[in-house]
């Protein structure tokens, strides 16, 4: 399981935090902020409603994102925040999540992996169907097909894990 | 007058849906009436039917009789309740609806014609015994002359041109010696500006605080009040924070000034809901107030008064345009507890509250008790540069006013607008500061940067998270649908387009 | 006893979020209690912290003594909010707060042991000089001995088992005649029941209504009361509807009963909030009233109460629980308005009123004046089999007992929850049944089936705005996340998973 | 622009339905209900959020689907529909939608038709990128291209129209 460092701006204020997807839980993201004891477990509940959870301290936060930034409503704050990879890449174009999940509500036409089989980048992992269009899900980058979560004829909400990948 | 079976509602946001909320329990079917501006917008689903009546500006749409009148023919209404803003306080739209034989949710054409004369109104007032500010326009305009009127009326006063208004050509003087040059220099400012030198004296009133009396009176002669409301937390004469009671108002100084307001709108014959607002010198039992003008039309902040007297406001209104009498005797009406309302605009307070226009990205509410929201929007929407950059009141009661303060910041605190930047920052800055929660504030406290909100000041700290969920925004499923789709910042100035509205 | 700076709330659902949003306002830290079944639960982010108790069973959570003192001890709390349900009514609990040095939000344990026993209870109601429902264990147990007594408490009356309850062995006998025979059929069944014949003979109260004054008390001896609810819309004694003022109370009685419900309360030394039920026998000023029992504790429908008088309760409890004074004098507290709580419950009044569990796939809450929801779920989340049935309380207040029920009708109608059925449909049936609307019902008009709803009855006619968007429900990014993820009806039968339970 | 029928079931109630997108605004639908005067224009607002307009009147309605049912909420009442296609089809599977949209927020990477241009059924119209996935967008059956309605490298979002079909 990688993890992905990315540098956070508001201001003149900066932040490095790190993440990962949790393994366990494919809604849920687990945080590391530079100079915080404890990782930070990121959950989605709703659209845009994120529970945050430190220990027995948990926050419920509200997100939106724009072209140019994250907006974060916590504690009654408000902040625009620019997320930059340590690449220097667009966050939001970086955004590899390595529990693949389904972008919409759609059916599991074909499973084209098992678990334990390595593929490359790009390699059609599942193919979907939704809106008589077939959606392809393909392997962010080269690695392992760590477990599938789904079964062909399947029908599979935005947000489920189909299946992981490190 | 007859009864009301289909009202429409010529306003557009939160009052026009909470109109159409009143209607629904009344069971009076409801039009709304939206411009181009607003084909999503939330008023126009609260009705049961709505019309377009024209493009985006006021002018031509939510501001033009013509296109109302139209609206209301061609959906069958027989009643129309203006709302506040736009055409509630225009004499010439009353007269149209009568003579269109609609029922018009306020008072009579010539009373909102003579309370809308600042001069006429101010006669009004002292005609009935209310006090005013003590002031005139000296027959003697020699600089002897207007130095023995200023005297008589009682320093400090202000010097200021007869003609215009704006404070052009205006001095204050405190102290006889600063007579004889504020006079001069007044007049030639006056002459300069006008083309007219006729000075006009008025007693300055420093530190005034806004104190206002809701009233509400039927077509039988009933006059009531409902007590008090105190808006003094203003910017350039914009309310933001309301509140009953009043944290300074004395029980003698409250009976004196709801006796003044009874008497001015008796004088005038007053029927419907309206707000006699009092200029208040001073506290404690010695404090002095002066009749300042008469809305005569609900107010942005009668849902305070609604929490202390547990009345509907907007009910009676349709009750008394029916031709019912009053539902209550004076009597009957009691001020218990405190309510707080807040103004929630779009606009920036770290940017010179620029108004900001855009998409809600994010919009969620508190839900809670004593809290009240009243909106004008929805999440998904768009907030238009159109009209007034007021989104929402938020209005917190409880026993007293701590906990009434304590209510509202923390629904403020769990209110979550994202995609454009609001006053709640600065609205919390306000409810915890000092003046505030000690009641010291009057009409100029923000205007002279006693309470200067820099948000550079405030916490800097990025909250952890805040950090770990700009991380995990990833998951394109957060993303909502409207996002990116606009940047509020990056629109255009809309102060010259806000014309034509009264808050 | 000492200021409150962490509280544990040892609850869940709609009560738990209630009282950490008072915490949030008294700047008390707040730490929520949660099961296995209620990660997802919206009360465990309403507080500051949250912590695990147990497996979703509730004796293994919410009902286990240990866990809870374990969790306060663990989150550093110093006092414990136990909500209603639950452990909220357990001495013993209680104690063990008190024996870890935590505070226990209510009254002392003893004082909870004391009135749960309905014995002790009733002898000290009569001690007191509170009327209680005439009856007793006749020490002559001979068919003439119970005749006489039936006869000296005067008929209708019940004859029934001593030893058991749940109307095993009762007999109602309405003229002398019926006595003959009803006696030894009683003893038959008491003792085949119980292995006792011993009888018990009381008045039979038909038709009684459910009214109950809520009472508060302080440690230094004081105690108000805060007027009645009236609970009669029961159906299986589970409340569904409250409301204040009662809609038959007059005002002689009203004081009768609130000065018999603080009678009571002094002479156990109540602290804290707590309830005084009464049975209503017959309406006017003639109407007499029963001792029923005492709820230790804050009850569900405590909004409406909150509503009438404008006082916030649990604010009060915590201020009591600390060691202050009452917030209130007893001439401070006024009755306003009228307020009614609904009870929307997941159960499908279509089908035997069996409870729901699945998902809500859509949630909205109607927002507008007057309207309070206290709810404990939000959109998206599960109901589970593990609990209560009910999802939220809408409280709607307003100026008459009609235009409260306007309100909520109004409110109910745009209350939007999909994917499990609620009984709205019954509520709103309720509400606009003639006898409700005439304040004309009792604890018996929903069992007897007075107010028959019938699904079927209902407007068969499918709607065309329906329709339309059933058919234009192509977009998938209309369908919520969880669509699909369970059907509601095919859970089973969670009628057995409800112990413990207490509304 | 074709229309489709379905016929719409409650217990013993049915009725018969048509609708067709409106080629004006891809978040529209044009219903006409059997027995309706007046065709219903129902536009998508938010998730779950609809509303429906015939003249001057409008409603709220809220939706929700599960893999039984459409759930739907309207004036207080709330309808649990069948919905089945005229063919037998169930209506989840046909919902061939002429204005295609992104399932989900997509960069458009190339556009591979142009308005006018022929097309059949399956034929890839536009590449989207998204979750670092090549999503295709196909013709859902033989027609023409009636307009094309974004850019390339236009970041696009659900329910914004990519182009016409018919």
């Amino acid at each position: 399981m990688t993890s992905t460092r990315v540098t956070i701006r508001a201001g003149d204020s900066s932040a490095t935090v790190e993440w990962q997807p949790d393994p366990q839980d494919a809604r849920t993201t687990i945080v590391q902020v530079d100079g915080e004891r404890e990782p930070l477990r990121v959950e989605r509940l709703q659209s845009g409603t994120y529970r945050v959870t430190q220990g027995e301290q948990s926050w419920p936060v509200y997100a939106a994102a724009t072209r140019d930034a994250c907006w974060i409503f916590v504690n009654g704050r408000v902040l625009t925040l620019e997320v930059s990879s340590e690449r220097g890449h667009r966050r939001s174009s970086v955004g590899a999540h390595e529990a693949l999940s389904a972008p919409m509500p759609a059916t599991v036409i074909k499973i084209l992996v098992e678990a334990g089989q390595a593929v490359k980048k790009g390699d059609t992992l599942i193919l979907l169907e939704a809106m008589k269009m077939e959606l392809p899900v393909r392997a962010p980058g080269d690695g392992t097909v760590a477990a599938v979560r789904c079964r062909e004829g399947e029908l599979v909400q935005p947000g489920t894990a189909l299946l992981e990948f490190e | 007058m007859g009864s009301i079976t289909r009202l429409l509602i010529a306003n557009r946001g939160e009052i026009a849906r909470r109109i159409a909320a009143a209607c629904r329990e009344l069971r009076i079917e409801s039009v709304a009436v939206y411009s181009e501006a607003d084909v999503e917008s939330p008023h126009r689903l609260a009705a049961d039917r709505s019309v377009l009546i024209g493009p985006p500006p006021a002018a031509d749409s939510y501001l033009s009789i013509g296109r109302i009148i139209d609206a209301a023919r061609k959906s069958g209404a027989d009643a129309i309740h203006p709302g506040y803003g736009f055409l509630s306080e225009n004499a010439a739209f009353a007269a149209a609806c009568e003579d269109a034989g609609l029922i018009f949710v306020g008072p009579s054409a010539p009373v909102i014609e003579r309370m809308g004369s600042k001069i006429e109104a101010r006669k009004l007032a002292a005609s009935a015994g209310v006090p005013v500010v003590p002031g005139g326009t000296p027959g003697d305009q020699t600089d002897d002359g207007i130095r023995q009127e200023a005297l008589r009326i009682g320093l400090p006063v202000l010097v200021k041109a007869s003609a215009g208004g704006g404070g052009k050509g205006m001095r204050t003087v405190r102290t006889e010696a600063e007579l004889a040059g504020a006079i001069p220099a007044a007049r030639r400012e006056a002459l300069a500006a006008f083309g007219d030198g006729t000075l006009y004296v008025e007693r300055l009133i420093d530190h005034p605080r806004h104190v206002e009396i809701q009233v509400f009176g039927d077509d039988r002669g009933n006059v009531v009040h409902l007590f008090e409301r105190e808006c003094s937390v203003q910017r350039r004469h914009q309310k933001i924070i309301e509140e009953s009671p009043s944290p300074v108002l004395t029980p003698a100084v409250r009976d004196r000034m709801t006796a003044a307001a009874l008497a001015a709108s008796r004088e005038v014959g007053y029927r419907n809901a309206g707000t006699i607002e009092f200029l208040l010198d001073g506290t404690g039992d010695d404090a002095r107030f002066y009749f300042l003008e008469m809305n005569t039309r609900l107010q942005v902040e009668h849902p305070v008064t609604e929490a202390v007297t547990g009345v509907d406001l907007v009910r009676a209104q349709m009750a008394v345009a029916s031709g019912h009498g009053l539902p209550w005797r004076q009597e009957q009406l009691t001020q218990r507890g405190h309510a707080i309302e807040c103004r929630i605009y779009a606009e920036d307070p770290a940017n010179g509250f620029l108004p900001q226009a855009g998409p809600l990205l994010l919009y969620r509410e508190p839900v809670r008790p004593g809290v009240r929201i009243d909106a004008g929007v929805i999440e998904g929407g768009q907030v238009s540069v159109y009209y007034d950059p007021m989104l929402a009141k938020l209005i917190a009661s409880a026993e007293s006013r701590d906990a009434a303060i304590a209510r509202a910041t923390s629904a403020l605190r769990a209110y979550a607008i994202l995609g454009i930047r609001t006053n709640i920052p600065f609205l919390l800055h306000l409810l915890e500061h000092p003046a505030f929660r000690a009641g010291q504030v009057d009409t100029g406290f923000l205007d002279r940067g006693d309470a200067r909100f820099d948000p550079q000041a405030q916490d800097e700290s990025l909250p952890a998270a805040a950090l770990a969920v700009a991380a995990a925004l990833g998951e394109p499923s957060a993303a909502p649908r409207d996002a990116g789709a606009r940047d509020a910042r990056a629109t255009t100035d809309p102060w010259e387009l806000l014309a034509g509205w009264r808050g």
